[in-house]
């Protein structure tokens, strides 16, 4: 990934010492979240980080790496396997005070804590007056490729964008992944902080010190007024890729990361498409009642009767992930389809046409065995 | 001390009873789920903390919030849906709360609250506080897997929390055997190693004593997680102001040994008849002065339902574009 | 609600039969749900009722009463408090062939299901290629009024349209709860059968022979040219209320009863808004990633660059259910509000009309405790 | 007797090696969980099995899908992903299926095939079919709340279900002192109302025989549910090929006692040269072929992506809007 892409300068008061930094300084996603992390564990003492393996030698693709050291076992670790009660804990030290951090090395086991999150920690603020608040943040993973299969693989932030009183983000470069986690640790809100497994590999400018992406903006990644692209969580980057598939062409693309699924950004969605005519939402799930019907049913509340749109929704395709390579490259959306997919609704009729792979473009390759 | 004991067994059964006179009325237009029967385990046990100490409960806690201190006011209040309730008429019965009682909010989902107070414990524990945490429930949440879950936790972490299981002998109409392969609890909490026993008869003091010395340990540092199960009687239905043994699932005579065993009329006869009626006197007017003051509450302004759902305001949605960086 | 409504004929083979018969019988809702079972117990000897309370004195509302007289405590039985395994029961069930109908007096609890229901059961049948299928039944009930509050009273429907693998229904009439029910029993696969404790008290037109209601195929419930409503659950009440209202005042509302929401037919909803070019969706649960969000997306998807549309979703409050009587009448459309919403995007603006209330259009009033 | 065991725990031996060996050629994109060193408990359970008894695993599974008969050549075809695999390529390593075996299928969320067990164990009794219906599973699951809810529901209801706990004293790289606050699995079990035992040293023979008899007494309608805890030992990383002695959370001296306990070579040991060299002339012929099928076989068609979603195919949407009756 373009990694001159997506930095955005004083987002927040914090952020104006950021624009002074030196830009150079690179991370990966990996090494952006244990670095959030730190910061957040050193400023404040009632940030703790548990979930199971946070404290194993793998420290959740090094996501958690030396915190174990720095702040101790009451700080920092790992759970037995009881997602549903160690929710509630969590829900529970956020009630009193503390900041939690749960990690989730897959979003499929949270089918395990909806209880918890859906039932208290979504309602908790609300169905007691405002009496109590519950600062918690969920990280969690999806997972992607090397027959991670039905149970490894799914992408359900809609469901949290459903319920009201959670928040959702699904930063896509190391650059939101820190700044969205500050923010994620310092809203006093539940916010359930959405990762992907190949995200994690991606590296990108990371300034070093502390600063925070607000909720509710998107980011124009780039620039275009023949079609609005939006790529959530891991589909940001096969979108990207397909503009220049789509720049390769004479098509202008213009690309947005929401960033943030709750509270969202339908401005700036809304924006791009009054200009260009035609939106793209290519999402990291399942379409049915997930965040591209959201971002289509919304762009149309705005734009009806303004202009004429066309929308497109891509996602995974509608089944369980399969695990053989062969059905696995056909259930998600990749930079080539969607620019096939883009390119056929700036022409307004099928052209099959399917861009030639490039080399650059190519997606990561990843290596099991998880 | 059986002054207190009387005052506050005797202060949940009159607002209790209050709530089933009113209730044909239909301004308490909420699911009631009362205690009378019950009101022993709540008052032993919250005499034996300390206001600073935190409870957790179910929606099956008016004594419990009224034994540890909660508002009353707030609490009459809440069930009449009215602004001046202890959730502004967000939660109704089955959710109450009193944050500065120490009552840290009850649940309507069986079990939930038990991992939410091992995880309040926790921080207290970290926080270095020497806060009991304190969660009520009944004998149908330790079917939920959240029990057994919450207690290794707890175990594990050597947390100063108190599980208190009022076992009333059903779920709503199902009795404990026909829902428990192997209805011993108190034994399925010492093999996730907790420290446990069993109070047969909802004796009020034989509970507060043991209870009593668990929290000093605890206290003292020198108890990790305890657990009580607290054998007892619910007297009216599950959900609802009435009697209803006419359902069939349980009988007036299975009934009568608890009824004759109440503890509101055992600890009365413990108290010097003149203190009794000042007690008593004195309970009613405030239960009288809670009613009113429900009443005479206005009901929420519509503007409240959409404030609270988030603790601070939701940031605006930008109205411009985000400006890309150079 | 008018019980001429909704009674269609010959939608099944089975169902040829019914036009023979009189159509004076009426059921309740209730009652309709009691002798789906009964007969579907009676026909085949693997359909089992279980779940929390069904055979206790009140019976789930009446629905499950007498069964256990009839089919003995093997076939019909209360359960622990444990919804995890039990569902995880009632697909190791289903796996070997038995039938199960497994009963939640609230879809709010579902949320302690969600593991085995989105992780095993909606994805058995796809990840093991076919070898396994999951016949099972999920009947839950979403609360209403009388205080039920945040935890008792949510309508989570689209959790189960967005993950593939699963039917949903929601059934509003008596006629249509008895085959929808029946044909959810016969169907190979999970069903999430949605039921509504206000739909409950309904009364109508119920043959007494066994038929099925197919899934995928929506009803017009009323026919209209000026505005097409969509009604889902209980809303499909206020909705034909809120068509009366709108008839009063010269407006023809097109009431559309989607009945299955997956398979959604999607044909007939587009139809009707290829007519009217206005469509009001109201869903009995929140709006964000609904099936409201569901049904707009996809009507566009359907009709862009055939017609201009006008869209507008109606749902529960962005909030979880208050208590209070004053905050609940806020927090849920009605038939009047459904009607002044409806009479503006007939005029193209607001007009701050509001019909007054009709003595027979009145909301049921529910009774508590529960 | 021995010969048989010998040749089931080989083969799986084998299997896992050569899957193992052929990993790094990046052909098997799957994960693979290796039961190499704890095979000796799918070989002592499964033995005692009939063909059409039924048995659910998790995602550590291979062994148990062998030493129930489930199909050589679809396991290994699966995880190349090959159209011929047992889930024709949509399920992996981790979703093993073989309904003709009794193999009801594994799962990658770690707890849940305890319920869905427990679910077919009924179903059995109500059709008074006389299967055994078992579940295999790890230590860390036994901390999952469905584990607790499970065996209630079996106890409640007298089901013919054996469970059996791998207990190879790790959830990936925690051991279970670190997960358990009383790392005492069996007691638990006990106290749920299980008749359990528990057998130390992945003993294999020991297993079988109390397996064994409570099978019998299954089949024989007097026994109820069983549980067998299982002391066993993972010599392979959690997921890989690979060994993991390097991480530091496990020490090879305490791989040792495990190694040097190997029932491979324990039970090899009491099979006749001749007879053991027969077996495994003949285990390795097997083995080699079913790679070469593996190999051999083409990926599944992109047209079986949207196939098996639903088990008869989803109604077409109509297409015309429906009739309103008259
Ligand atoms: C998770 C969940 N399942 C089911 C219910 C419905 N329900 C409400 S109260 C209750 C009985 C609970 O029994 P117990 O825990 O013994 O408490 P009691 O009412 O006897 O005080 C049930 C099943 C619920 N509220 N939550
Ligand atoms: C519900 C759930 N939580 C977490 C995981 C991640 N995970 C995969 S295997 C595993 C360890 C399980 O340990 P155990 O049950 O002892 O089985 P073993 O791998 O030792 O055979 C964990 C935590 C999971 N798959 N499912
Ligand atoms: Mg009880
Ligand atoms: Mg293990």
């Amino acid at each position: 990934m373009d990694t001159t892409l997506c930095v955005e300068q004083s987002q927040t008061a914090e952020a104006a010492d950021i624009v002074a930094m030196p830009k150079e300084r690179t991370l990966t996603y990996t090494e952006a979240i244990r670095e959030a992390t730190d910061m957040e564990m050193a400023r404040d003492p009632n940030v703790i980080v548990f979930g199971l393996d946070v404290d194993d030698p793998k420290a959740i693709q090094g996501t958690t790496k030396g915190l174990l050291d720095k702040y101790g076992s009451e700080r920092v670790f790992g759970t037995p396997l009881s997602e549903d009660a160690m929710t509630g804990v969590a829900i529970g030290a956020a009630l009193a005070g503390l900041r939690p951090i749960h990690v989730h090395i897959r979003m499929d086991f949270l089918m395990l804590s909806m209880n918890q999150l859906v039932n208290v920690g979504a309602k908790s603020s609300y169905m007691f007056g405002g009496a109590v608040h519950v600062p918690l943040v969920v990280r969690s993973m999806i997972g992607k490729s090397w027959g991670q299969g039905a149970q490894h693989s799914q992408g359900l932030y809609s469901y949290f964008m459903h319920v009201p009183g959670m928040k959702v983000v699904c930063p896509t470069t190391p650059y939101d992944a820190k700044g969205c986690l500050i923010e994620a640790v310092r809203d006093d809100n539940p916010v359930m902080f959405v990762e992907h497994r190949i995200l994690h590999f991606q590296k990108g400018p990371v300034p070093a010190a502390s600063y925070t992406v607000a909720p509710g903006k998107a980011r124009i990644t780039a620039e275009g007024d023949d079609i609005t692209l939006v790529g959530i969580s891991y589909m940001q980057l096969e979108c990207l890729r397909a503009q220049r598939y789509l720049a390769d062409v004479g098509i202008n693309a213009e690309v947005i990361d929401p960033i943030w699924l709750a509270p969202l950004d339908i401005d700036t969605i809304a924006a791009s498409v009054r200009k260009t005519g035609k939106l793209c939402v290519v999402d990291n799930g399942w379409t049915t009642c997930g965040a591209s019907a959201e971002i289509v049913a919304q762009v149309l509340e705005r734009l009806q009767g303004t202009r004429d749109i066309r929308v497109m929704r891509m996602g995974f395709a509608n089944t369980a992930c399969p695990t053989s390579p062969t059905l696995e490259a056909e259930f998600y959306p990749d930079a080539r389809r969607v620019a096939s997919a883009a390119y056929d609704m700036v022409h307004g009729r099928k052209k099959n046409w399917m861009p030639e792979e490039r080399v650059d473009l190519r997606q990561i390759e990843f290596k099991g065995p998880f | 001390m059986h002054e207190q004991f009387y005052k506050s067994l005797f202060r949940i059964r009159r607002v209790e009873e209050e709530i089933a006179r009113i209730y044909p009325t239909d301004k308490l237009k909420s699911p009631v789920h009362l205690s009378i029967g019950q009101e022993a385990v709540s008052v032993a046990v919250c005499e034996a903390l300390r206001p600073e100490d935190v409870c957790f409960g179910t929606y099956r806690s008016h004594a419990m919030y009224l034994a540890k201190g909660g508002d009353i006011n707030g609490m009459v209040a809440e069930m009449y849906g009215k602004q001046t309730g202890c959730t502004k008429g967000k939660g109704g019965s089955m959710h109450l709360v009193d944050t500065k009682a120490g009552v840290m909010g009850t649940s309507a989902v069986v079990g939930t609250t038990i991992a939410n107070a091992v995880g309040y414990a926790y921080a207290m524990k970290l926080q270095r506080k020497k806060v009991v945490t304190t969660v009520f429930f009944g004998d149908g949440a330790t079917e939920e897997g959240v029990f057994p879950e919450s207690l290794n936790f707890a175990v594990l972490k050597n947390l100063p929390v108190l599980f208190i299981c009022e076992n009333n002998g059903y779920a709503i109409h199902t009795s404990q055997a026909k829902r428990q392969g192997h209805p011993h609890i108190t034994e399925r909490a010492k093999a996730a190693g907790v420290q446990s026993s069993c109070v047969e008869d909802n004796d009020c003091l034989e509970l507060h004593g043991q209870v009593k010395s668990a929290v000093e340990a605890m206290r003292a540092g020198t108890s990790g997680p305890r657990f009580f199960e607290c054998k007892t009687y619910r007297w009216k239905e599950h959900v609802g102001p009435n009697e209803d043994f006419g359902l069939g699932y349980r009988t007036p005579s299975e009934a009568k040994r608890w009824i004759e065993n109440d503890q509101v009329t055992k600890i009365a006869a413990l108290v010097p008849e003149a203190t009794r009626k000042a007690i008593e006197a004195e309970v009613e007017a405030e239960v009288k002065a809670a009613f009113e003051f429900a009443e005479a509450s206005p009901f929420p302004d519509v503007s409240e339902l959409m404030t609270d759902v988030f603790h601070t305001p939701c940031a605006a949605t930008p109205s411009e574009a985000v400006r890309k960086a150079a």
